[in-house]
């Protein structure tokens, strides 16, 4: 196998690495911000990570579903994040603020 | 990025081509205040700016002169990064979204070929759609920055009023879309040159004198999506954002200046959008009523005999056959401002979600139908 | 170094940061422009990998659509600067973010081994990418997405309206513009 | 036309019809729900027609027209399609569903005009019609089954139309109770006769009869179609599965006209008779069949010797006729059975109708001792009835006397036969004769003692139409199917009705000894008898109940008990509710004080304190901090991936 730069030869791991550090960093928003909102765009960073592995693998395979799931992953996110959207607005209708620990009332 | 040319000669003209584009359109703007300040007042019978140059029209100078000496101040209690980026921001979508869309026939110099446009995007209609919804994040900031409650308010109402009517809009070039099979400007444009053809059943069928553009074939399409475009750039009967009897004006109360002239360029740039897409999509582009790009040519050719000169003057005259059809929609723009009163912000909603979806959505499956029963069943 | 090259490292480095800034800024409203900014250089991160109409999508659905939806409730609650951002608690917190490092790690270690397993070495990737081609993506991928996973389409269809009837629902309050009593 | 499209249009026209009806069911616009449901029948009239001219048009081999529209049910082997087939019995079948069945929905056009459940009534005869077809076109036993289930559904609803009266609405819970215990027998025919022939296509069925019959247990086949005769019994209303029919007669009379007398009830018959191949290799059987079809005839026409009710009495006659058609195919006379199945469907349509007649015109008075002399008030109503009455009680040459006579001749002379069956055929026969009559008589002879208040006339146009072309066909029905006796004598007229059916039909030895000639004279003198009784006994009845006055109480009082044990149906009723009801319900109970509440109940509460018990201390672990639980899935994600790294 020739040695290959890492820097000057983009190939798929450098876009696979990319996704794994955003989606590294958008679990972290997730496991440690308070704001519900921002908990919700941490989600959407993660999905956006995996939908670049997605359209990775399908440029490096030369097949077009890995797009197809890309799509499916949007739709998924438009519909959390409007859904996501109208709790917090129920959330800080009642109590005039977004802190995710206002969820630990519906524990069971 | 093939797109930007393979040799130094080609970067350096698409360079020098997306300056030139941007560069119209700012040029455009003074010169469609002027025209919207002459208009209004010979629409409300009175004289306008007229005493500044020939006709008024140095008056643009003047008033440029004025924008830039202007004392540039910021709301204490706004914030000040988002309150100087929004009049920038203003400006990017507007600019390159406009850079996509096709002005003329390709310049065809020795081995080169030059579109007349800023650049070619092979998925034109979704990126200039794209591009033209982040013009709501624009007026967000500058009503959070601005730091007041109208400024809020006019941007929370603006940017409201975009999402909303960016689906209708998006709804109803569908129909045209699924008419000519894609994405691209160019080959749309391609698809509405000639007289006005079309085939169903296997059969083909064809006018005389009409030309073959979209609106023949999406006339509700079209009414949709010129108003659709009105709701986007915030012009009345739309511009609830402003909404001066409530809001002061609404988003920018807080600007004043260059920073003002910044998102007046933003709107304008947005009516041009409109008014060019609304020639692409509907009205041929730069097409000649009638005429394809080589019966052009063939007479340019037969009239000066140089393929060089001749080539050239093909350029220009769809430039100018653009051009034209280009006015004619800015000016109904202008028109529409000062003739039509303003919607009250609950219609406003009733008209884009409960009219204009409805009807569009109902034009996406009639024409998908169609499309679908005209071409599948051939009669022999 | 090619201009394609310099686009990776460029975009890469934009979506690494406003990404970062995703998480670690205070005030949300900064998050949510943050996060606008990264959807964008997604964007155009699927523009060098041509997927061309997949780029347009995520500008239209992510950035013009959902993020401006954030960024209007974030101002509609008019959220200041936060006293307390993050979660309280530093053991959790340093296994929290143990776990992530950890996570991030493993992710990269299993795509450099399954890259290596499956014997595919970028270099022939990118030939096979080549040769291979997805050209006319948009027609190819509506091709897809009509004929072979019409039944997901349409499920989404279904999911899409759910969400909508749900969250009308929940956000639902007496009166409203149109209130008749 | 295309004859699979014609099959189609045949069975969709009337669910058509249903659909345009039942969406609009609150209309109370008689006419146009009338006239949909009427052209409705009247398009899959024509249908049979033309689809019966195309089966005549081929050799009498090749008379079968099949038509699949999609493949049903396929599991392994057992496939099912949504198969029909049109030939020589269905397509008489089909004639007779629609052609009866558009006079009906004619005739209720008149009847039921004031009824406010107008459009919903014709909904629902609508799909009745429709499940008829599909039970008698369905090439297989588990497509008719679908139309045997369907038009038991529209029977209850028909029977409980006018649910508001309790009576009536138990009616039509009775008639679907009593019903499920005959299906339930159906099916596990079909269970048994799939797993010995491995298919439920009928046609198939009777062609692997004979070969299963000789290499295999005969016992699988003689257990199965005595299933399927339970099933028949239930539909059918034979002993013991009667009971309901009586009852039945709580709908509106164009429903009892036919459902209850003209199509629904014969679709035992009919399906004994698709299967003849089957049923003709199961001698037990086909007995045990004769057996029950001559008692019920009997024990039937008895009782309706002493009811009082106008709609009673038919019905009670046609138990007793149907029980006739089971004597018929239990002796092996498929094809008589057919015959009068076709014959009883005019004059009893017929006489129903003509009830309905007179109930209409007697503002919905039934009991006939409040009737008499109505001969002067519903002149057309009294001829036609007549013509139906000299029908049923087999007069020469009225279409009753034909079928009738052709099922007492192979009663007595198939080899499946016995004189006891063709003794108690020519008493169910003797029977039938006093009792109509007697119904004629306090019907419209005699005086009248109808009520001062209520004034009789004559129903409209469009009741009086179907009764007339019904009397006409009740008159001529039968000559389709002269016997070779009395052809030979006026002049060799071909028995159309045996050549059609030849086919289709096994036909079983006839066994009487003697020449030809002896055997002519047989049957001559045995018609004689049978026709020859019945008269005396209609005479009889005609002079007791218009001549005599009080005769018929005298002779009532001289039987004393037997006649009020006859006149409470010999307490059949009462004896199920004592004997299985009761017993059913007590036993219930205990299961569920017993069984239910002290094992079962209990059992449950056990797992659910466990369940509880540890979800206590899982609950524990949630602390509805969300943060939490991503973490844990993080982690778990860790070593999930981890483990499969290090592996």
């Amino acid at each position: 196998m020739p040695e290959t730069n890492m820097i000057t030869t983009i190939g798929a791991e450098h876009y696979l690495v990319l996704s794994a550090i955003l989606f590294s960093i958008g679990m972290a928003g997730v496991l440690l911000r308070r704001n519900l909102i921002v908990l919700l765009m941490s989600i959407e960073l993660m999905l956006n990570a995996v939908n670049i592995s997605f359209v990775t693998f399908s440029y490096y395979s030369g097949k077009v579903e890995g797009q197809i799931m890309v799509f499916f992953v949007m739709t998924i996110a438009a519909a959390e994040a409007a859904v996501g959207l109208a709790l917090a607005v129920s959330i800080f209708k009642r109590f005039k603020e977004v802190n995710i620990r206002f969820f630990e009332h519906l524990k069971g | 990025m093939t797109s930007m040319g393979n040799t130094t000669f080609e970067i350096v003209i698409n360079t020098i081509k997306l300056l030139a584009v941007f560069l119209l359109m700012v040029q455009a703007v003074p010169i469609l205040v002027w025209l919207e300040r002459r208009g209004s007042a010979f629409i409300q019978n009175r004289f306008g700016p007229n005493r500044v140059g020939p006709l008024g029209l140095v008056q643009l100078l003047a008033d440029a002169v004025k924008f830039l000496t202007k004392e540039d101040f910021a709301p204490e209690k706004g914030n000040r990064i988002m309150f100087y980026m929004a009049p920038v921001f203003a400006l990017i979508p507007a600019a390159v979204a406009y850079a996509a869309i096709p002005m003329s026939v390709p310049l065809k110099v020795g081995d080169y070929t030059f579109l007349i446009q800023g650049y070619e995007i092979n998925v034109g209609i979704v990126f200039i759609l794209g591009i033209s919804s982040l013009a709501a994040y624009t007026i967000l900031m500058a009503g959070w920055g601005s730091g007041s409650k109208f400024s809020l308010m006019g941007a929370l109402r603006a940017s409201a009023q975009i999402i909303s009517y960016e689906l209708a809009l998006g709804l109803s070039i569908v129909g045209i879309i699924l008419l000519y099979g894609t994405f691209n400007l160019t080959e749309m444009i391609h698809a509405q040159q000639g007289i006005y053809h079309f085939s169903a059943f296997g059969y083909t069928v064809a006018a005389s004198w009409l030309p073959n553009w979209g609106i023949f074939y999406q006339p509700l399409g079209m009414i949709l999506f010129f108003s659709a475009t009105f709701a986007e750039s915030n012009r009345l009967p739309f511009d609830l954002a402003e909404g001066e009897a409530e809001l002061v004006a609404g988003f920018h109360t807080e600007y004043g200046g260059f920073k003002m002239l910044m998102f007046f360029i933003g709107e304008y740039g947005h009516m041009m959008i409109a008014s060019g897409l609304m020639a692409t999509f509907f009205f041929g582009g730069y097409s000649i009523w009638n005429f394809t790009p080589q019966e052009v040519y063939n007479w340019c050719y037969g009239l000066v005999g140089s393929e060089q000169i001749a080539n050239v003057m093909n350029v220009v005259l769809h430039f100018l056959s653009y051009n034209i059809k280009f006015a004619i929609f800015l000016w109904i723009f202008i028109h529409v401002r000062w003739t039509l009163p303003r919607f009250r912000y609950d219609q406003l909603m009733d008209l884009g979600w409960k009219t204009m979806l409805p009807w569009a959505l109902g034009n996406t499956i009639v024409t998908a139908i169609v499309i679908f029963v005209t071409s599948y069943f051939v009669i022999s | 170094m090619t201009a394609d090259v310099f686009l990776f490292w460029f975009l890469a480095l934009i979506t690494v940061i406003s990404g970062l800034a995703v998480v670690l800024m205070a005030n949300p409203i900064y998050s949510a422009l943050c996060l606008a900014m990264t959807m964008i250089s997604v964007a155009a991160i699927f523009v060098t990998l041509q997927a061309y109409f997949l780029a347009g999508v995520q500008i239209i659905v992510y950035a013009g659509a959902v993020m401006v939806l954030f960024v209007m409730v974030l101002m509609l609650f008019d959220l200041k600067h936060e006293l307390q951002a993050f979660t309280r608690g530093r053991a959790t917190g340093a296994l929290k973010i143990a776990s992530v490092g950890i996570l991030s790690g493993l992710i990269v270690g299993a795509v450099t081994i399954g890259l290596t397993i499956a014997g595919r070495s970028s270099d022939e990737v990118i030939s096979a990418a080549a040769a291979g081609g997805v050209v006319d993506t948009t027609r190819g991928l509506s091709e897809a997405l009509f004929l072979k996973n019409i039944f997901g389409f349409e499920a989404l269809g279904v999911l899409l309206l759910v969400i909508a009837v749900g969250t009308v629902a929940l956000s639902r309050s007496k009166g409203g513009t149109h209130a008749r009593d | 036309m295309n004859q699979q499209a014609l099959i189609a249009i045949l069975l969709l026209s009337p669910l058509i019809g249903f659909f345009l009806n039942g969406v609009r069911f609150r209309s109370t616009n008689y006419v146009l729900a009338g006239s949909i449901a009427t052209i409705a029948v009247l398009i899959s009239f024509i249908c049979s027609v033309l689809l019966f001219l195309n089966l005549v048009d081929l050799p009498p081999e090749a008379r079968r027209i099949t038509a699949n529209f999609f493949e049903w049910i396929a599991v392994d082997k057992f496939k099912i399609n949504a198969g029909f087939a049109v030939d020589q019995i269905s397509s008489i079948m089909i004639l007779i569903i629609t052609g009866v069945g558009a006079l009906i929905h004619l005739f209720s056009i008149g009847y039921m005009h004031h009824d406010k459940g107008v459009t919903k009534y014709f909904a629902y005869l609508n799909l009745f019609i429709f499940n008829m077809l599909i039970l008698v076109l369905g090439d297989s036993l588990l497509t008719m089954f679908v139309g045997w289930e369907g038009v038991g559904l529209c029977s209850y609803l028909l029977i409980g139309f006018w649910f508001n009266d309790s009576a009536k609405a138990a009616a039509g819970m009775k008639a679907f109770i009593t019903n499920r215990i005959g299906d339930a027998a159906f099916i596990i025919g079909m269970f048994i006769l799939f797993m010995t022939f491995g298919t439920l296509n009928m046609h198939e069925l009777n062609m692997l009869a004979p070969t299963i019959a000789e290499s295999s247990w005969l016992g699988a086949v003689t257990l199965g179609t005595m299933m399927l005769f339970i099933g028949a019994t239930g539909k059918s209303a034979q002993i013991p599965l009667y009971v309901w029919l009586p009852d039945a007669m709580a709908g509106p009379t164009p429903v009892s006209a036919l459902i209850h007398a003209a199509t629904m009830v014969t679709a035992g018959i009919y399906m004994i008779v698709r299967l003849n191949g089957l049923f003709i290799v199961a001698p037990n059987t086909m007995m045990v069949i004769a057996i029950v079809g001559a008692a019920t005839a009997v024990m039937a026409a008895t009782i309706g010797l002493t009811q009082f009710d106008i709609k009673k009495v038919l019905a009670y006659s046609t138990v007793s006729q149907l029980g006739y058609m089971f004597l018929a195919v239990g002796v092996g006379a498929f094809g008589a059975g057919m015959f009068h199945l076709m014959t009883h469907a005019f004059f009893k349509a017929l006489m129903f109708l003509g009830s309905g007649s007179v109930i209409h015109a007697m503002h919905e008075e039934q009991d006939i001792r409040k009737m008499g002399g109505l001969r002067k008030y519903l002149p057309i109503t009294h001829a036609t009835f007549f013509l139906g009455w000299l029908a049923i009680i087999g007069m020469p040459p009225f279409a009753g006397f034909f079928s009738k006579d052709e099922i007492l001749w192979k009663a007595f002379s198939s080899s499946q036969g016995h004189i006891l069956l063709w003794a108690a055929g020519v008493l169910g026969a003797v029977l039938t004769a006093f009792y109509m009559t007697r119904l004629m008589a306090l019907t419209f002879w005699g005086k009248s003692r109808v009520d001062k208040s209520v004034h009789p006339h004559e129903s409209p146009w469009l009741m009086t139409v179907p009764l007339i072309v019904l009397a006409i066909l009740s008159v001529v029905g039968g000559w389709v199917g002269i016997p070779h006796v009395i052809s030979e004598q006026i002049g060799h007229i071909p028995n159309f009705w045996e050549h059609w059916l030849e086919p289709v039909i096994r036909k079983l030895p006839t066994v009487v000894e003697g020449a030809h000639h002896d055997e002519t004279m047989l049957e001559w003198s045995l018609m004689g008898i049978s026709v020859g009784l019945a008269a005396i006994s209609a005479l009889t009845a005609y002079i007791m109940y218009t001549k005599k006055e009080g005769a018929s109480d005298k002779v009532a009082k001289a039987f004393g008990p037997v006649y009020q044990l006859v006149n409470k149906k010999y307490l059949v009723d009462e004896a199920y509710s004592a004997g299985i009801i009761n017993p059913l319900i007590e036993g219930s109970k205990n299961l569920w004080y017993y069984v239910d509440v002290n094992v079962i109940d209990k059992a449950t509460y056990k797992v659910t304190d466990l369940v509880r018990g540890g979800g206590s201390f899982v609950k524990s672990l949630q602390t509805g901090n969300m943060q939490q639980y991503a973490m844990y899935i993080g982690i778990g994600v860790v070593v999930a991936l981890s483990f499969v790294l290090m592996r």
